[in-house]
């Protein structure tokens, strides 16, 4: 490639612009054998809880038109045996990492925080403020300002000051806008924008909802351009705000929008289940397109759909 | 090690209420044991079926005139599977291969029972040929709804010392489930060890009726998987560890071949309260 | 068909379940050529507003992966126009009329619903609270429980008791129930859920906005498992709350599955532009399947996805 | 009245850069003048593309040896239409036709010049028929990006009184655009009426051509259409009625045919701020 694809989320380099989605690349390794996963832009981890977590009854998914839902509830290891095995491979296989985490309540946020602090492998926190699957009474943490931003506040006070911080915001507010506005107040150096919709399928035998959890969340090139619309309104209010865009990217024409819209770098979720080598060829696919427009590098992209908009 | 190979569809053939399907590519054979699985994407670029379907490898060859060949047996289902057995030969299709843990061989020649259900006979006569090879015996049961559901009925018949066939509506073979004629089986055949692919409920009793006789059943289970490459966690179901301890285990890395005796055939489909990480009451 | 079809909407009776959705059927005309639009539950008429309006400019519309944006901005001839030619015809046609009225203040909501009062071709008011192409300074009658309800109590008090009112919520809130509560309690007999998502698509070759107006609305099956959960959710908390359901309805199966999770009836939007005879055969398909369930009416099926639930 | 018919592909042949697809189907020809088109769904019912895609109809027959039949002339352009072009012959499509308003014809005799850009030229053949059968002379202009982009030359070219090329890259006939060679062949011809179809801008200069020369110009425009049947609004452009008012109308149905000194061109993808419904200042 002839061009210059490094870009930057607030403290965080990354050397090209596409990195993983949460939740769809666990910590790595399995994607590893599709393509060299230090050559991607990063791996955002799957979102770590405190204690070790089952998730929820199966069927998890349903494909829906376009997209599926997934009602995992965030499964995991818990954040000591996450370290000890997953960061620790993260780190000998020089992977730049992003560690998603997600807590109960505030408090345990604090602590994920302050187990991550100074680890040399976390290139960056994603706070996961946004999982709708929780089922902790209908309470999603970024579905308010000041519970998303309260978050983000002890996330922040836990770790080093140079440490990068992601907030992952929910498309399923009246006002994301506001949200992203809160987190950066709160210390936030960026956003992740956007997590699942919330959604649901009934079977067509049972009558009942498909899913163990009932609802779970919309993913896939179905919600696409609900995404890039809310990574274009939080642009054009706070165009100085990195943001990783993500939601239903398939190809690279897709990430470029996000790119244009003003995403500073992108993360592929759902396009690995279809395709295991889906965030490399689409890094590779990107890169091309923006060679193919006279750019010369990923940063002059940035934002390019809002010029002239006042 | 999976690979992700471009293939070419060369010949796709209706067999009963199946479609054989063969793939051509360079790599796609590499590796494949009886018991793994393929992934194939269905549609084109833009196809609104996003997730790849999982299928058990029938056959898998490294060389042969056409090159690495593999192959897989297709029931027309949903929409997927529909498009799938739609396909021209000729038609390039994207296919991940090998998926999964195989079948665990016996270390030493060993009686043993080989149980299938429906399609779950699309691995079998491979995995028969596999313990013949090691001086295995070999006893075969398919069983399904109706006759045409029957696939690999003449080549089982072919290497297996006992053979039988067990259909729902009697249209041939004994009628009844295959765990009607499990019994008999075993004890004419001394049973050492069981091997078993087909629907759920299928399998719960064939590792029920092994456990029952003290054998190690090897059971490959089919939950609805996103990924099929360890990275959703969509596919799991309650197993219980070497420790003793039942967790929320992936089928499509850590399956989809199970001992029968440590699936919590009962729980699957829920989580059950001793498993890790389960919901504490009143928790999560 | 064996089965009892007719179903009700709290005033609102109908022969059959399925509706036309507001601004995908114009005035019925266009379709009766396509179908006898007679034989459906009923016509939901393109919103209409005081004054005829413009709209905005193309490109109106975009394709993304099953499902469509839309930005055409309320385009209509006016109410006095509508009631002199569209709704004569419909009248005359003997069509079962549920008009939807769009108003860019309260106080004109009140003077649409005055003019409709009393009319004798108005089976229904729609009150489209929720269209997110207006431009309103961004503001949407339907993202806010109070501007919600005050529109609804204006309308309300503007027609005569007996004529049935139903809210069209938007999705694009935090929390669709409490607006259905807050509509609910503003007079509202039901609501009609839902309106389109705010979404996006940029151009490849100018990496602008496709649309004129920029964002438009998402509609299609890519956007049903959405619209499936609102339904659900509010029937879940409100369950005698008639519910007009919608949202990338394309068959039969789907229609079911909005019945099922609580909806009396549903409208096909989109699907309309993709086959002309839809809604048709949309209602041919959900009679045949409710059938082939073994229920003896629609009315049987309504709501049967909570069964079970407490 | 359209009809919507599950028709037939009975016939896909390439022609230069397009496609000629021939349609079988009852009712499918009915009704069918100059200038309609028709709105063809692309992909199964699971399709993605869940619009229809609209073309001009290149020719009908009602009465054939295969039934009533309807073609089209098809450039493959995005997904919907390359989906169409690779369509076996065989398959079966649901058809929409006739749309629109189709050309308005002379009530007498006239001098007739059909001006056409790339596949614009589809339906020219078949209106120059209709005017030839009612006595007018039939001059054409046919325009293209490159020679492979011309389409029914060889008819055109039996069918016109004058008959001439462009092409932007001079491959055939002259160097440039179709308004380069208009005014000459409209003095040769005597023009009384000017039919166009093809790219906007195209269609600008014929009408502002005509206008200048007080000749009425039809002009068969092409805009985005979710619906094609005028149900949904998106279709719209700023045309001047009879009582001078410009409105936001439909191309689908109050089109694609417009005189061409009605449409404000120049304001194509805006709304003329005298427009009816404008927004005012400060307002909506
Ligand atoms: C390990 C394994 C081996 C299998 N082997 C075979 C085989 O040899 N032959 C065969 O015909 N089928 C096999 N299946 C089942 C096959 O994967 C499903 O029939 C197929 O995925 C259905 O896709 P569809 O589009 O037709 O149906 P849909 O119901 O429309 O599928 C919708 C979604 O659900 C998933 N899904 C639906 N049913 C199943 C299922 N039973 N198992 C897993 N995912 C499902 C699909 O992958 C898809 O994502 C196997 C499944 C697994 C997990
Ligand atoms: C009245 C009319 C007559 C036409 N006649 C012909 C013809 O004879 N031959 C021919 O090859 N093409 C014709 N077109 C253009 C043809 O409709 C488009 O090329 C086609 O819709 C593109 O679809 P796609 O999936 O390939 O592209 P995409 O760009 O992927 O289409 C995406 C969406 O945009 C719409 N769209 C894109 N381009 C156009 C366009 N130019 N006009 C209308 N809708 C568009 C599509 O319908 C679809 O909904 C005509 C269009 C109109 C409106
Ligand atoms: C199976 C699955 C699991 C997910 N798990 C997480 C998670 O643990 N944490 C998180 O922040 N997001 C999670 N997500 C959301 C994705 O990271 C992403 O935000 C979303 O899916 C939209 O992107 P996509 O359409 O590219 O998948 C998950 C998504 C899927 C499909
Ligand atoms: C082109 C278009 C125009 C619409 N206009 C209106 C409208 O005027 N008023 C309204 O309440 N909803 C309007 N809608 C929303 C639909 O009525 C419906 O709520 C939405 O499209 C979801 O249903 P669907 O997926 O079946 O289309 C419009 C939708 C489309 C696609
Ligand atoms: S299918 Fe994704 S982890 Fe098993
Ligand atoms: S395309 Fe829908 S009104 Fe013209």
């Amino acid at each position: 490639m002839a061009i210059d694809s490094a870009t930057s989320l607030a403290k965080l380099n990354l050397i090209a612009p596409v990195l993983t989605a949460s939740g769809c690349a666990a910590a790595g390794k399995e994607l590893d054998q599709f393509f060299d996963i230090t050559k991607i832009g990063g791996i955002v981890t799957k979102s770590i809880m405190l204690e070790a977590r089952s998730g929820r009854p199966t069927p998890r998914m349903a494909e829906t038109p376009s997209g599926m839902l997934n009602s995992i509830g965030l499964q995991g290891p818990g954040i000591d045996s996450f370290i000890e095995k997953d960061l620790a491979w993260l780190h000998e296989r020089g992977v730049t990492t992003i560690v998603s985490i997600a807590g109960n309540n505030i408090e345990e946020f604090g602590r994920l925080a302050s187990k991550l602090r100074d680890h040399p492998a976390v290139a960056a926190i994603e706070i996961n403020i946004s999982c709708p699957n929780v089922a902790n009474r209908g309470l999603v943490f970024a579905c308010n300002t000041e519970s998303a931003a309260d978050v983000v506040s002890v996330v922040r006070r836990n770790v080093s000051p140079g440490m990068p911080l992601l907030a992952k915001l929910s498309p399923d507010v009246t006002d994301i806008v506001e949200i992203a506005q809160s987190v950066k107040a709160a210390g936030a150096d960026g956003v992740s924008v956007i997590n699942t919709l919330l959604g649901m399928v009934i079977d067509q035998k049972t009558l009942r909802p498909v899913l163990g959890g009932r609802t779970g969340g919309l993913s896939g090139p179905a919600i696409r351009p609900v995404a890039l619309r809310c990574v274009f309104q939080i642009h054009a209010a706070m165009p100085s705000f990195p943001i990783l865009g993500m939601g239903g990217i398939r190809n690279g024409k897709d990430a470029l929008e996000f790119i244009a819209a003003g995403a500073s770098a992108i993360s592929v979720g759902t396009a690995t289940f279809g395709d295991p080598s889906a965030p490399m060829r689409i890094q590779n696919e990107l890169l091309q397109d923006i060679e193919n427009h006279g750019f010369e590098s990923v940063s002059d992209v940035i934002g390019v759909a809002h010029k002239g908009d006042n | 090690m999976a690979n992700q190979v471009k293939a070419r569809l060369i010949s796709n053939k209706k067999v009963g209420s199946y479609h054989h399907l063969i793939f051509a590519g360079d790599g796609i054979a590499t590796g494949v044991r009886p018991g793994h699985f393929a992934a194939v994407a269905v549609g084109d670029e833009n196809s609104p079926m996003i997730l790849r379907r999982a299928f058990s490898i029938h056959k898998a060859a490294e060389i042969t005139s056409r090159g690495s060949t593999l192959e897989l047996i297709v029931a027309a289902h949903g929409p997927g599977t529909s498009w799938l057995v739609a396909q021209q030969e000729g038609a390039i299709i994207d296919v991940v291969a090998p998926l999964g843990k195989p079948f665990a061989l016996p270390k030493t020649p060993a009686n043993c029972l080989l149980v299938a259900g429906g399609y779950g006979s699309a691995p079998m006569v491979y995995l028969a040929q596999e313990l013949i090879a090691r001086g295995c015996k070999v006893d075969i049961i398919f069983g399904a709804g109706t006759e045409s559901k029957l696939f690999d009925v003449l080549e089982a018949k072919r290497l297996a010392r006992y053979f039988e066939i067990t259909t729902d509506d009697g249209s041939v073979g004994t009628e009844g489930r295959v765990s009607t004629a499990m019994p008999a089986m075993m004890a004419k055949g001394e049973t050492e060890a069981i091997y078993a692919c087909g629907p759920m409920p299928m399998l719960q009793s064939v590792a029920d009726l092994a456990s029952k006789s003290n054998i190690i059943s090897q059971c490959a289970v089919e939950e609805s998987m996103a990924c099929g490459i360890g990275v959703c966690m969509t596919c799991v179901l309650p197993v219980i560890g070497d420790d003793g301890i039942t967790r929320m285990v992936r089928s499509c890395t850590d399956g989809p071949v199970f001992r029968g005796d440590k699936v919590r055939w009962d729980e699957i489909g829920t989580v059950p309260a001793d498993c890790l990480g389960a919901p504490k009451s009143g928790g999560h």
